[in-house]
């Protein structure tokens, strides 16, 4: 026994040799010293975690939370019957081939004081406004034909470079030649905002829109519904057979060089590249089977099988954490094997299904390789009515966003970034409920 | 299937994707094309893979198609291909911004990135560390040049035009080739074989010098932003979206533009395709009209949508050729 | 060292187990022929043989380890979840053998209950710890009746009163004797025809042991019943035979009164009487 | 009835069977629910089994083989030249058939006379029925189609009068079998274990389907390079087949692309296992149950962040922060470097670790841990020595989930490893993997039936290969360690 | 219904159990003061206080369920484990609030040993199962010295020829009296001054029962020793003092020959003559 002093007066050495040993302190505050280290390495392991998340969440929404805005100008627009409706039938065919572009271009020579006559005033005039600014005075001609001959002031979405401009992600200080905005279009731009006339407000498009190659009326809406369609069809499908799969294994199964081989290959399925799954959805389901490419089924199936093998490791661990005693118990009473499982093991073991239900799924949702195979990665514009629809994805839409040379698509890229971070956290919230109701200690 | 389906080329992407939002805009009956960006050579697979419902009508490709590539079609029932040929793509370096302003030679590149160069007359091991020792008007920076992978047929076109370019006017070539024959090569594959070590690109230094981009431009350009003093392959319609944040380089006292390019000014460009299955035509609803839309003087013309992406559009004389062709569905002629 | 034994001679006034009526014909419930278990490569039982009769209560008494319950999880085939486990010979209930090959192991058990040594409840609420045999079984035909049978088994096991009131807390967070007793409710709530208890009072207090006694006294009317205990009192107590296993082999069975009083083999003398090992 | 109609059909049939099932169970024995086998559930079950399943089995195989066997009887009567094309081209005049035919069965009888009168007309009426066509009809067309349409009508009779007899057999033959001895019980749990036998058989069917999608390319590959080249070769060089140049064939050294996948592999789980499996520790053992409540879905999110974001990620802060840390030390760490992808890499797969572990600790009985406590060891002591011994299998299996993740990863390697294949032990350079190879050669500009785009499938073949090995090489680690408590 | 209840009278011959001597200053080892225990809203024990000198061994005895157990977790704090206990009150071990703000629940369990009502041994070897404590407390310099205090444990435990030839068997693996056993050669590999055995014999045969009882005897002379028991006769035998409990409160606590020759509380005398409930 060392003698340094002891430092607990629990330790009254009165049992003196065989009872004092406990109070060796040296050892004692090693062991306590042990214990504080463990947790702080458990606390520092947590917080090196959740920093982690909190960078990559902070550059995501710092780049991305202006996605949700758009800038608009307010124009007053002529709806010249002349233009639109030469002929004055209102023929719905008329009126959609009618040249709105001049319309809204009219309205803003007028507002900004262009001179019609210069090219070059009139091309960079032009460039304020996006293109797609047609569709939107088409479709209100469309809606109510009795504007026809009116003037409406009309809020048009503004050009992907003045939104990105009047968000601060080109800079004004830079030589005119580096810039996408000339120094002509930022005195208009200054012009405009100063009368009002430009102004943002929250970006609906962004998930109302189909894709698009303008930044301006790009959006998710191909890309949510796709998500959407894959992660029912991944839900539905993985989540029972993969539970189904681990049950029979851990519990039916004979224990035999058999079922050694099932597990090893599970394993080993997780660790296929998910690129690899790709090339099989392509050879199995769209070769063989016949399913029309770039549909969010295929997809769905084939992120079915990507998941598996994780809900299916998930399920099995817990299902063995379950004590044997409890399947005895109800094999006592009389339960056969299979309402012993289903009864007991399988609620018990719910937690665990859950969380492996839930990274299998945040894994599926976040996929974009093997959908490259299955011809996911697509520029779509229909709206996909069923899963045997072309769609793409989120994760896609974010790679396909995320290689674009426009400058308005980087923020995009973070704000589709941001959204699909949304949909996991909502599903995470939704697992956490769900694994409280069912976390029991034993 | 009431919509065409297209594959390919992840550089034909964007200018497909621009059609294809027009062509629905201009056709109200047609649906939108679907159009997948997965590469030339994938594109061209899925092409190739037959005729059906099943299977693709348009392959984009930034590159020729490969004679064993039509082989394949042919072999498996895609007799009949109609090649057009829609533009041209420009390829530039460019630094940062705030960086440096570099006026290229070939043989600036050649003596830069080329595994051995010439010296004094002799072939040696590329000594070249800064861009200073490789012509003295260059700043002081590490040679580090974010130049497309293997996969790319960008870097074909870099290879073909920039490096065996330097690699000919420095004389190296020829030094190659003497040294190939000294070991035996046969006379006839002397040329091609050392215009294939031409193209090599050095591996020294753990291959910090010349880097290798699989992705996007995005990310050479990323890696740009990260490494300030480094240059870096694009696009051209690329570096016209990002004038704020490159500086692009001349080559030959040739600043890259669309004007400069199609008028051949400009040394590096490479041509675009997409290919029609013939076949499909008359089956798939808007296929024959998709091919018309794309070539036709609003997509592609000069004030086009195309070429204010980026797009070098083609001379008149072989516009009115191509739209010639996709009248007609002329079938490429098998490939020698 | 106090002495503990018990003498011989002391039983037959002190413990009043009524032997079985002799001369009538015996009606053996179950009758294990040459049973012998094996845990992997290691023998726990060895060829061991016994009939047991309807109506009456069997003791298994033993130094720890010799394989009582081993044996006794034999009788509902328990052994079969044991994956190491293996077992050869023949066991009848009622005549059939229940290792048979067209037997369903899932009825036996549903016929003869048991009752573990450590007690397991389920992660559930008392209720349905209770209610989940019967459940299964269809033996409630309502609502009503659910309740009825788990009240009258939580009685009969002596627990009512304690957890009336909490009969949806959690059959895990109640005492170890309570857990026990609840365990034993849950057998006898599904009326089995054989039950099995193994040391069904080794966590309880003698209250509470007397109650599952009398329990055990009322369900000989009906039932067949096999009780392993180290409480040899208790087995003299409560059964009608006893057996007594050592090292894996059954050394001696016979009647209760037979076996304390009068044993034969000098190892199961050595045992009650506390001269062993 | 069209197919899902009669699927829902059979579902309602089956329910009715169970009802009845249900209710003449009780009745066999009112007052002895022990005299009977089974309950009456199971006798349901056993009914509505009977009635649905051999039904719905014929009619899925009956719907798998139904449109070649249309096919075939609406071809042969195509016009000759027609069927002289090759398959492709019979199947484009087939889809031409299916569109004139989904559009017949739309249009009233008084427009069916004018399509037919009319080609022009037909592609008019088609439009404005929502069935777009690219090239009028002619009469032979539009007579295939009215062929198929009758032949799929015929067959969807037959389709219907084969399902019903088949519930209506199965009902009645399995309801004259229930009697008090029935073991229903049995039959439907025997049905519930093949129904999940054939679930993990889905496993299984995906491995074979791997296989046979990366073999024959591989094969074609291994036609082109020797397999001890390719197995043995320590540079990767697949040369891009050169302008014009066909014979471009490189070297396919596998070696630095295995390393690769391996070092960074190794790193990413030396990030992720310490921290992910502390991090599982503090929460289920230390942490209150509600900060537990939040830092595991949080942490969950990890794993869902698209990977090009982390590559990106990579690229643009992680590389650059590690070049300067490096050049502040005096080491040159390049900004794609094994470092900066491992590192990432480990972020991503932090939850798989953290939330598998998790609940596997958090299962471990609490008597283990009283029983440690009462010997007087720390929480510590009693983690380390009793729970994760004790959880060591699940565990296990959670690493080597993560490590399968890293080892399967390819975009965050793409941008942050760089795409040189370098056979380098310093954790500052760049290497490149498996993986990264294979999607580049797949999704390049490459020429397609070359080796350089044929070593994707090869090189997807010794991947899983390589992770067999992996995973034998675990079980048998699992086994070795497993500990099975109570 | 049989009678098991021991007569007053009977105890004094039979049951040998010295009392404490008196006259003598008592040291006291635990000294308990208004401890109340909670779990959740339910009070399972009732403002108790309690005496417990050294070098004795003191008995609980109660009905189960009346708080037996919640009160000897307290002694070490393993009531801290469970997360809605919650002690009120104060302990003392020799003379130190082990509640107090400033102790080491480590430390106070290292010096308060405890063998659980549920056997419990890790998943580890048997040999393990011992060595744990002796490991984490460094109390083995050597290896041979680890192998000696393992054996010399199993020994006193009475298990060490019934594993010797598996000493790497698993823990697991033996047989519910075994489990039991080894919990306690576990328990006493770390010579802990404080004993708690949560009835430790509840899973033992008669002989086992004998070897753990002069086990307890043994440890008496250097050690205090609380043990929980549902079997009157030993609380007798091996008991110095005995404490009785019932619905939380402590009713009575006193010399084991007081208890059960003279108990003061009408529900003790019930409660030992069997003719309680
Ligand atoms: N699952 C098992 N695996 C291996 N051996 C076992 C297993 N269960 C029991 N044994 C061994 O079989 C023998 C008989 O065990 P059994 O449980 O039948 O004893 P027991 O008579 O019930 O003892 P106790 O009274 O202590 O409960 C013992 O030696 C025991 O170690
Ligand atoms: N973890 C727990 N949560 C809630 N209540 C508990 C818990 N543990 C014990 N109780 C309750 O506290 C009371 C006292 O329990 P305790 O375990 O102390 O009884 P005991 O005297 O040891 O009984 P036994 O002899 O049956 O073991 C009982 O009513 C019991 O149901
Ligand atoms: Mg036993
Ligand atoms: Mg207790």
């Amino acid at each position: 026994m060392s003698a340094v002093a002891q430092d607990s007066s629990m330790s009254d050495s009165d049992a003196a040799e065989t009872v004092g040993r406990f109070d060796n302190p040296a050892l004692m505050r090693r062991r306590r010293r042990e214990e504080v280290r463990f947790q702080a390495y458990g606390l520092i392991a947590i917080a090196l975690g959740m920093s982690f998340l909190v960078i990559l969440f902070g550059t995501i929404i710092r780049d991305g939370w202006t996605a949700f805005f758009q800038t608009s100008i307010e124009l007053p627009i002529k709806f010249d019957a002349a233009e639109i409706d030469p002929d004055g039938t209102r023929n719905a065919n008329a009126l959609a081939q009618a040249n709105y572009q001049k319309l809204a271009n009219q309205a803003l020579y007028g507002q900004l004081g262009v001179d019609p006559s210069s090219r070059a005033q009139r091309q960079a005039a032009n460039a304020l406004v996006s293109r797609d600014v047609d569709s939107q005075l088409r479709a209100m001609v469309a809606s109510d034909p009795k504007i026809i001959g009116t003037t409406q002031n009309v809020w048009v979405l503004a050009s992907g470079n003045v939104d990105a401009f009047a968000k601060g992600k080109i800079d004004r200080e830079l030589p005119q030649e580096n810039r996408q905005i000339s120094d002509q279009q930022i005195s208009w731009i200054d012009k405009l905002t100063a009368s009002g006339a430009m102004e943002k407000s929250f970006n609906t498009g962004l998930f109302t829109n189909t894709a698009s190659s303008q930044p301006e009326t790009a959006g998710l809406a191909v890309a949510l519904l796709g998500s959407f369609y894959i992660m029912l069809i991944v839900v539905l499908l993985s989540v029972p057979l993969g539970v189904a799969a681990a049950i029979y294994l851990e519990e039916f199964a004979p224990r035999n060089r058999i079922t050694d081989i099932i597990e090893v290959n599970i394993n080993n399925l997780a660790a296929v590249p998910s690129i690899v799954f790709g090339l099989l959805g392509l050879a199995v389901f769209i070769n063989f089977a016949g399913l029309p490419r770039s549909a969010s089924l295929v997809g769905g199936l084939v992120l079915t099988l990507r998941t598996l093998p994780t809900v299916i490791i998930a399920t099995r661990a817990s299902i063995t954490a379950v004590p044997p005693s409890i399947r005895e118990a109800a094999l006592g009473v009389g339960a056969s094997k299979v309402q012993s499982v289903f009864h007991h093991v399988l609620p018990l073991s719910l937690p665990g299904i859950i969380t492996g239900t839930i990274i299998g799924l945040v894994q599926a949702i976040g996929e974009t390789a093997p959908l490259l195979m299955i011809g996911m990665v697509a520029f779509v514009v229909d709206v996909p009515s069923s899963p045997l629809d072309p769609a793409t994805a989120l994760p896609v839409q974010i790679y396909m966003w995320a290689t674009e040379a426009e400058r308005g698509f980087v923020e995009k890229t973070a704000g589709a970034t941001i959204v699909l971070l949304g949909i996991l956290a909502v599903m995470n919230i939704l697992a956490m409920v769900l694994r409280k109701r069912y976390e029991r200690k034993w | 299937r009431d919509q065409v389906k297209i594959a390919g080329s992840s550089t034909v992407f964007p200018y497909a994707k621009i059609v294809a939002e027009n062509f629905a805009k201009a056709n109200a009956g047609l649906k939108a094309p679907v159009v997948e960006s997965g590469g030339s050579g994938a594109g061209l697979k899925q092409f190739c893979d037959g005729v059906g419902e099943d299977k693709i009508d348009i392959a984009n490709s930034s590159r020729r198609i490969k004679k064993g590539e039509q082989e394949t079609c042919t072999k498996n029932g895609v007799a009949d291909v109609v090649e057009v040929k829609f533009g041209y793509d420009g390829i530039v370096f460019a630094s940062d911004v705030k960086g440096a302003a570099f006026a290229y030679e070939a043989k600036d590149w050649f003596n830069a990135l080329a595994p051995e160069i010439v010296v004094d007359g002799k072939l040696v091991a590329n000594p070249n560390k800064t861009w200073k020792e490789v012509n003295a008007a260059f700043p002081e920076w590490e040679v580090v040049a974010y130049i497309p992978g293997e996969k790319h047929g960008t870097r074909e076109v870099f290879e073909e035009k920039v490096l065996v370019a330097g690699c000919k006017a420095t004389g190296a070539e020829k030094l190659i080739a003497e040294k190939l024959q000294a070991a035996g090569t046969a006379e006839d594959k002397v040329k091609s074989a050392a215009e294939k070590a031409c193209a090599k690109v050095r591996k020294d230094d753990g291959g910090k010098h010349a880097i290798d981009i699989d992705g996007d431009y995005t990310e050479t350009l990323a890696r740009l932003q990260a490494n300030k003093e480094s240059i870096g392959v694009f696009g051209l319609a690329f570096y016209e979206n990002n004038t704020d944040k490159l500086r692009v380089a001349t080559v030959g006292g040739v600043t890259p533009s669309v004007e400069t390019i199609s008028s051949g000014k400009y040394p590096v460009s490479r041509p675009l395709f997409f290919y029609v299955k013939k076949a499909h035509v008359g089956v798939i609803p808007g296929l024959k009209e998709y091919a018309e839309f794309f070539v036709s003087d609003k997509m592609i013309g000069e004030d086009g949508p195309l070429a204010q992406y980026g797009l070098v559009p083609l001379p008149e004389a072989e516009a009115k050729a191509v739209r010639e062709t996709v009248k007609d569905l002329k079938p490429l002629a098998p490939l020698s | 060292m106090v002495d503990f034994s018990i003498e011989p001679g002391a039983l037959n006034s002190s413990l009043a187990a009524p032997a079985l009526p002799t001369g009538q014909p015996v009606d053996y419930k179950i009758t294990a022929r040459n049973v012998s278990v094996f845990y992997g490569e290691k023998q726990a039982l060895f060829s061991v043989g016994i009939d047991i009769p309807d109506r009456s209560v069997m003791a298994f008494i033993g130094p720890s380890g010799c394989g009582k319950s081993t044996f006794l999880r034999c009788f509902n085939r328990m052994n079969d979840t044991i994956a190491s486990a293996r077992v050869k010979g023949e066991i009848l209930v009622q005549g059939k053998n229940i290792y048979g090959p067209d037997v369903d192991p899932v009825q036996v058990r549903a016929r003869v209950g048991m009752v573990f040594q450590k007690p397991n409840p389920f992660p559930k609420t008392i209720f349905e710890n209770v209610a989940y045999g019967p459940r299964i079984h269809g033996l409630a035909k309502s609502k009503g009746d659910l309740e009825e049978i788990v009240v009258k088994s939580l009685q009969r096991a002596g627990l009512f009163n304690e957890v009336k009131d909490r009969l949806d807390g959690e059959g895990t967070g109640l005492s170890g004797g309570q857990q026990q007793r609840l365990c034993i409710a849950r057998a006898i709530a599904v009326s089995p025809e054989v039950i099995l208890m193994d040391e069904p009072c080794s966590a309880l207090d003698p209250i509470a042991t007397a109650k599952i006694e009398e329990l055990i006294d009322e369900l000989r009317e009906n039932y067949c019943i096999v009780i392993v205990t180290h409480n040899m009192q208790q087995a003299a107590r409560v059964s009608q035979r006893t057996a007594f296993f050592h090292l894996g082999y059954l050394v001696e069975e016979d009647t209760t009164d037979q076996i304390f009083m009068n044993p034969k083999d000098k190892r199961t003398q050595d045992y009650i009487t506390g001269r062993f090992g | 009835m069209s197919l899902s109609a009669l699927l829902f059909c059979l579902l309602l049939a089956a329910m009715v069977a169970f009802v009845i099932g249900f209710w003449r169970a009780k009745r066999l024995s009112p007052d002895n629910p022990r005299a009977v086998h089974s309950r009456p559930g199971y006798h349901g079950g056993y009914l509505a089994l009977w009635t649905a399943l051999p039904a719905i089995l014929v009619l899925l195989v009956w719907s798998a083989v139904e449109p070649r066997f249309i096919q075939a009887e609406v071809e042969s009567n195509l016009p000759a030249q027609v069927l002289e094309g090759s398959e492709g081209q019979i199947g484009l005049a087939m889809g031409v058939v299916r569109s004139v035919a989904t559009g017949l069965e739309r249009l009233t009888p008084a427009e069916v006379a004018a399509a037919k009168a009319s080609p022009k007309e037909a592609q008019r009426l088609f439009e404005s029925k929502g069935v777009v066509i690219a090239t009028p009809p002619n009469a032979v067309v539009i007579a295939s189609a009215e062929e198929l349409n009758n032949i799929r009508h015929l067959s969807r009779l037959a389709k219907t009068a084969v399902a019903a007899f088949l519930a209506i057999f199965g009902f009645i033959f399995a309801f004259r079998k229930l009697s008090p001895n029935l073991r229903a019980r049995n039959r439907v749990e025997q049905v519930v274990i093949l129904a999940l036998m054939a679930a993990s058989s889905v496993a299984i069917m995906t491995t074979v389907g791997i296989v046979l999608s990366v073999l024959f390319e591989s094969v074609e590959f291994f036609k082109h390079v020797s397999i001890i080249d390719f197995l043995t070769g320590t540079i990767w060089d697949p040369r891009f087949a050169s302008a014009g140049d066909a014979g471009g064939q490189g070297q396919f050294g596998l070696l630095p692309l295995m390393w690769g996948t391996l070092y960074i592999s190794i790193v990413a789980l030396v990030v992720a296992v310490p921290i992910g499996l502390l991090a599982a520790i503090y929460m289920s053992e230390y942490a209150h149950p509600k900060v537990r409540a939040t830092v595991k879905p949080a942490l969950e999110m990890l794993a869902g962040i698209p990977t090009i974001v982390y590559g990106f990620f990579a690229v643009v802060t992680v590389g650059p922060f590690l070049n300067f840390v490096g050049s502040e030390i005096g080491l040159v760490i390049q900004p794609t470097s094994v470092l900066t992808a491992g590192i990432v890499m480990g972020i991503m797969i932090i939850p798989f670790v953290s939330s598998l572990s998790d609940d596997i600790i958090s299962a471990i009985p609490n008597a283990l841990r009283e029983g440690s406590y009462g010997l007087g060891a720390t929480q510590s002591e009693t983690i380390k020595r009793v729970v994760l011994p004790a959880a060591l299998p699940g565990i296990v299996g959670a690493i080597l989930l993560a490590a399968s993740r890293a080892i399967g990863e390819t975009m965050i390697v793409v941008l942050a490893a760089g795409i040189a294949a370098n056979l380098t032990l310093n954790p500052a350079e760049s290497v490149t993997t498996i993986t990264v190879k294979i999607v580049s050669q797949l999704t390049g500009d490459l020429e397609f039936n070359t080796p350089q785009t044929l070593v994707a499938f090869a090189l997807g073949f010794t991947l899983f290969i390589l992770t067999l090995g992996l995973n034998v090489y675990a079980l048998y680690i699992v086994r070795k360690y497993r500990e099975q408590y109570e």
